[in-house]
């Protein structure tokens, strides 16, 4: 379907009550990705944006609204309504994930599919606009699938060409159209996806230093963590209500739970501590990232998190020819083990 | 080569405890939340209604209001156990070190209450500030008024300083008025919730002034109450509780509108809560 | 007296000598504070950095005090804080505007021994910027300038290649007296045409950044509709905090085991769930909404009741950083708009 | 491997001793341990046993959490595929360490300090061994600085 009958489907959902929200993309101030959309107001609709500026991962508003409800004791007739989300096709493997963890239900979820022929890396954009455009007054920003511009006297001059903005995370997508979906903007992306094989080609690359080199550019990146947890929150794989790595959510309230409740870290935030917060969250992604990046985007320091949650999910893929969110029905794979499992990093 | 200078150390650092002895230790109310009673020898000078920050080592910090009165030569603290420092607190014994410092907040303004009754309403582990009053009257009670004490908590069993309660309801030089929220064989007093046994006692408003602490749902029915029985905002006081770390009005964190709780406060008059949406959440 | 530098390399060095000195650089990620250490600094297309100079006098993480216990009792020692003289070079106005901020909190009565040490060895070289430096600078609109001189004690202006250098306060002056630039060549005094071109170009970048607002004087509304709606977007992370170089919010935890430990100090933010979650369970901000306001409401409302300045100074950070794209400016906004259609 | 039984028990003290910190599951490597203690066996004295039900309650976070309170080498033991009391519980383990040994290969951390092996009840020489070869790994690679610093959260 083209965008505007999707919008056209959506809004009549709404009017006639059959959907409880609509979650996408639109335009914000900041020009160099849109802001969410979560509305339930039919009028409203006509702002969604469907452009390769809409990066973020929309799946944690489901999850956190979801959980509301579950935490509010809720008679369990009240039938809800689907929200309609739309998700790219990383998206729809992390909703896969949470489908998997059963942690949404499948007939709550109304999908808008957006195939992708791969994104703006916010970042990228915003540098070159920094260092080319001639006023740097961000009203002048324009970006679509030619590149960047800058609007001089009404008159576009082109900054960038796209691939220079594009974010590379496209060279490895699995799944440029999304796995699942109730209705699809567009056509789907023709050209075969990267294979499966030849998807690690960033970590395999990374894995050439030797230790040293691994430890001194990891040590560097993890002392600018700043632990503002940004990451975690905007993470869909991150769904824990009581995260036990950070104090900045839910807490026992029983005196004696919360004593026994072990906080792995403190809040100190000096390279040891940050090293340990990012490899314990690695650990509870393996076999659950899907390699959507925004705990990379979402970063105010720039630590390239999705190289290490990528080695994470290589490991996976190697050992268990498992990959992330591919199939909604699949066990998650550290629920699984067989008996050829490796033990070659064990001491015979 | 950058250049040291060496600098003074800083004497008054508001976050350094000092370590205090731990004298007596004792329980006042068993049950899903244990309330005990600590005392220490007095370690500075306070008003009532002011708290102190004691501190626990390898535990944490929390912020408790002083019950005893700054008459006495011991101070003391009123715990129910609720988080992780409370919980430490309560597992100490008679003799061992906590760390103490304050004094904070602003403290009732007990001068400029002479000449006038005082009215006191407490509920379960809200006595505490109350009690604080309630002593330092008792020890100076010429230039005072007539002095009532409301106070109740779910069952008998929850009061808490039932020793010192009994001793008191002889005493000619208050009013005392118990009260337990449910029927209980034996029990002499008013049975039912502390705003009612209010309006049982009903106290004049005229020169009066009147104090509650307790928990929020009894402190705004008690100052519906007082406000029906004719006291004006400017005659209601209450303490507020918010999450605090540093006690002196930095860390950010238990402010009320532009009100921080731990330096403004606790003690605030009703006439100012008014002010503030956020308060009587 | 108003000075002019031609070689700043050279001027750095000497500073570099005498004090700890801390310049903006730029990596991949964006422009950083870094120690000066081997002296290459290039101030051609320095934006704003990305997170504030106010890590070099409020750390992340600091140790308060250490604790021994035992039988005989419980020793409390004080952990001073190392008191090297320190110099931030090409801090810009806003930055040095958030400095007067943050003494209000952490100077006035019941001073902070830790603050307060880092401050006096303090020396501020504000660079005025010539024009909206960052993506969303909006200092105008909350009534500072990008060349004001609040909080600084010199003032550098880029001038014909080289700085103009105006006095703003003593130490600022001190600076010179100093034993690596006393009677150093890397500065002379600045001839008058020199003076007034930095003039120029201080009374240009104000001109260029006439303010589109003015959200100095918003009158908040506790149950406005917009803090629902803008609430339901954010993910609740510390970015809009831990960026801003106004945020003074912190945690003290003990670390360590009954016999030995220590306090330590870390930044907090209200934007985080636990902040004033309280051991009863209750918390007063229980959701992101109220989280949201008290953010907005403590920069643009209680802070100026209490200490009549506005604790936002426009530099653009939280807008700029935040995932999801709150912008406050929006926010604000819609409490402006209704001012002026009132008024 | 080397024959536990001529191994040197000659502690010199001036020789740095780094602190072994090893997660013995109850049924088997625990019982190993005591056997090798009950036939004398000698092997350094730098291991600190901490008993976990078994290898699959074992959280990576603990192994994390040492290594930052200071430990200089990790081991964690259990039983073999097929003897676990739990059926499965060391099964669980194996994917999980091997995704640690993992991570800390992939972010350049010393990789000879994480040991994991199987010990039955009855190896009490082999769990001799495995102390002695952590302890000669661990004392030529020093004292362990890249997640130490030592710190956990309270109050």
């Amino acid at each position: 379907m083209q965008p505007d009958e999707i919008k056209k489907l959506l809004a009549e959902k709404l009017s006639k009550g059959e959907l409880r929200a609509v979650i996408g993309y639109r335009r914000g101030t900041n020009p160099f990705f849109r802001r969410p959309l979560i509305t339930s107001a039919p009028e409203e609709v006509e702002e969604l944006d469907f452009s390769p500026l809409g990066v973020e991962n929309l799946c944690n508003y489901i999850t956190i609204e979801v959980r509301k409800r579950r935490n509010r004791r809720h008679d369990p007739e009240e039938q809800y309504k689907p929200t309609a989300l739309v998700v790219r096709g990383c998206h729809s493997r992390a909703l896969n994930v949470l489908l998997q963890e059963k942690l949404i239900p499948r007939e709550e979820l109304f999908v808008v599919g957006l195939p992708c022929r791969g994104v703006v890396d916010p970042r990228k954009a915003q540098a070159l606009w920094h260092s080319r455009a001639e006023n740097r007054d961000q009203r002048n920003v324009v970006i679509d699938e030619q590149g960047l511009f800058e609007l001089k006297n009404g008159e576009r001059v082109q900054l960038a060409k796209y691939e220079e903005i594009s974010d590379q995370r496209h060279d490895h997508c699995r799944t440029p159209n999304p796995l699942s979906y109730d209705v699809m903007v567009g056509e789907p992306v023709a050209d075969e996806p990267v294979e499966a094989e030849k998807q690690f080609s960033d970590v395999e690359q990374f894995l050439q230093k030797t230790p040293e080199e691994r430890w001194s550019f990891w040590s560097e990146q993890f002392s600018r963590c700043i632990r503002c947890y940004a990451c975690k929150n905007i993470c869909p794989a991150c769904s824990c209500q009581e995260c036990s790595l950070a104090k900045d959510t839910e807490q026992p309230v029983d005196a004696d739970a919360k004593v026994r409740k072990t906080f792995w870290l403190s809040k100190e935030t000096d390279t040891a501590d940050n090293a340990s917060y990012h490899i314990n969250r690695a650990l509870h992604l393996a076999g659950r990232c899907v390699s959507c990046g925004e705990c990379e985007r979402a970063c105010p320091m720039g630590i390239p998190l999705l190289l290490l949650y990528r080695s994470l999910a290589k490991q996976v893929f190697d050992d268990y020819h498992y990959e992330a969110g591919m199939d909604p029905e699949a066990k998650p794979i550290m629920t699984r083990f067989n008996a050829e499992d490796r033990e070659d990093f064990m001491e015979e | 080569m950058q250049a040291k200078q060496a600098n003074p150390v800083q004497e008054d650092n508001p976050y350094l405890p000092n370590s205090v002895k731990l004298l007596e230790i004792k329980t006042e109310v068993g049950g899903p939340r244990p309330i005990k009673r600590l005392k220490i020898e007095k370690c500075f000078d306070y008003r009532p209604g002011q708290c102190a920050m004691l501190s626990l080592p390898g535990v944490g910090e929390v912020m408790l209001a002083i019950s005893s009165s700054p008459t006495r030569e011991t101070m003391e603290f009123g715990i129910m156990k609720a988080g992780v420092a409370t919980a430490g607190l309560h597992g100490l014994s008679a003799g061992e070190y906590i760390g103490i410092r304050g004094p904070y907040g602003n403290g009732f303004p007990l001068d400029s209450w002479e000449g006038k009754n005082i009215v006191l309403i407490g509920g379960g582990i809200g006595i505490t500030p109350v009690w604080s009053i309630l002593r330092y009257v008792l020890d100076n009670r010429d230039p005072y008024g007539a002095l009532d004490f409301i106070y109740g908590a779910r069952s008998s069993a929850d009061l808490c300083y039932h020793e010192d309660l009994d001793q008191l309801r002889g005493s000619k030089e208050l009013h005392l008025h118990l009260s337990i929220d449910v029927e209980e064989p034996g029990w002499k007093d008013f049975t039912g919730f502390v705003p009612q046994n209010l309006l049982e006692v009903s106290p004049k408003a005229e020169g009066a002034v009147a104090v509650t602490c307790g928990p929020p749902i009894m402190i705004k029915f008690v100052i519906k109450n007082l406000i029906q029985l004719g006291f004006q905002p400017s005659q209601i006081f209450t303490t507020l509780e918010r999450r605090m770390k540093c006690g002196i009005g930095k860390c950010g964190r238990c402010n009320i509108g532009d009100l921080y709780v731990c330096k403004d406060g606790p003690v605030f008059s009703y006439e100012t809560l008014q002010r503030y949406p956020e308060a009587m959440e | 007296m108003t000075r002019y530098i031609e070689n700043l390399k050279q001027f750095l060095n000497e500073v570099a000598e005498g004090y700890r000195l801390l310049v903006p650089r730029e990596r991949t990620e964006g422009w950083f504070f870094e120690p000066y250490g081997d002296g290459q600094v290039q101030l051609e297309g320095y934006p704003n950095t990305v997170s504030s100079p106010k890590e070099y006098l409020f750390p992340q993480t600091e140790t308060l005090y250490q604790y021994h216990g035992g039988e005989a009792g419980l020793e409390y020692e004080n952990r001073i804080p190392e008191q090297t003289r320190q110099v931030i070079f090409g801090a810009r106005p806003c930055d040095c505007a958030a400095v007067t901020r943050l003494d209000k909190v952490f100077l006035e009565d019941d001073k902070d021994p830790y603050y307060a040490l880092r401050r006096e060895n303090t020396l501020m070289i504000g660079l005025v910027c010539p024009g909206a430096v960052g993506p969303n600078c909006f200092c105008t609109e909350v009534g500072l300038s990008p060349a004001g001189s609040e909080g600084m004690d010199l003032r550098a202006t880029e001038v014909g290649g080289g700085l103009v250098i105006e006095e703003i306060s003593d130490q600022g002056a001190a600076l010179f007296d100093s034993s690596s630039l006393k009677n150093s060549k890397s500065w002379r005094e600045a001839s008058e045409e020199e003076a007034a071109e930095a003039r120029r170009v201080q009374e240009k970048a104000i001109r260029d950044m006439a303010p589109a607002r003015n959200l100095a004087e918003v009158e908040l509304e506790f149950d406005a509709p917009v803090w629902a709606r803008e609430a339901e977007y954010c993910i609740g992370c510390g970015i809009c905090s831990f960026l801003c170089p106004t945020c003074h919010c912190f945690t003290i935890e003990h670390s360590g085991s009954k016999k030995k430990g220590k306090a330590i100090r870390t930044w907090d933010t209200c934007q985080f769930q636990d902040y004033s979650l309280e051991a009863s369970g209750f918390n007063p901000r229980p959701d992101r909404v109220q989280r949201l306001k008290q953010r907005l409401y403590h920069k643009f409302k209680y802070f100026n009741d209490r200490y009549g300045m506005l604790l936002c100074i426009g530099c653009g950070r939280c807008v700029s950083s935040c995932p999801v794209n709150i912008d406050i400016r929006k926010i604000l906004a819609a409490f402006e708009r209704k001012k002026s259609v009132a008024s | 491997m080397t024959d536990p039984q001529a191994i040197s028990t000659k502690v010199d003290e001036h020789q740095w001793q780094p602190k072994i910190i090893a997660f013995l599951c109850n049924w088997c490597s625990y019982a190993g341990a005591d056997l090798a203690g009950v036939s004398r066996l000698q092997y350094p004295s730098t291991v600190r046993v901490i008993r976990v039900m078994c290898s699959g309650r074992m959280n990576p976070s603990f192994v994390i959490r040492a290594f930052q309170d200071g430990a200089d080498g990790v081991m964690v033991a259990g039983c073999h595929p097929g003897d676990c009391h739990y059926i499965q519980g060391n099964l669980y383990a194996r994917r999980r360490y091997a995704l640690l040994a993992g991570v800390f290969d992939f972010l350049g951390i010393e990789r000879d300090r994480f040991l994991m092996s199987w010990v039955s009840a009855s190896e009490g020489g082999r769990f001799a061994g495995l102390v002695t070869e952590l302890t000669e790994r661990v004392r030529a690679l020093g004292p362990q600085t890249q997640l130490s610093g030592r710190k956990h959260a309270t109050g």
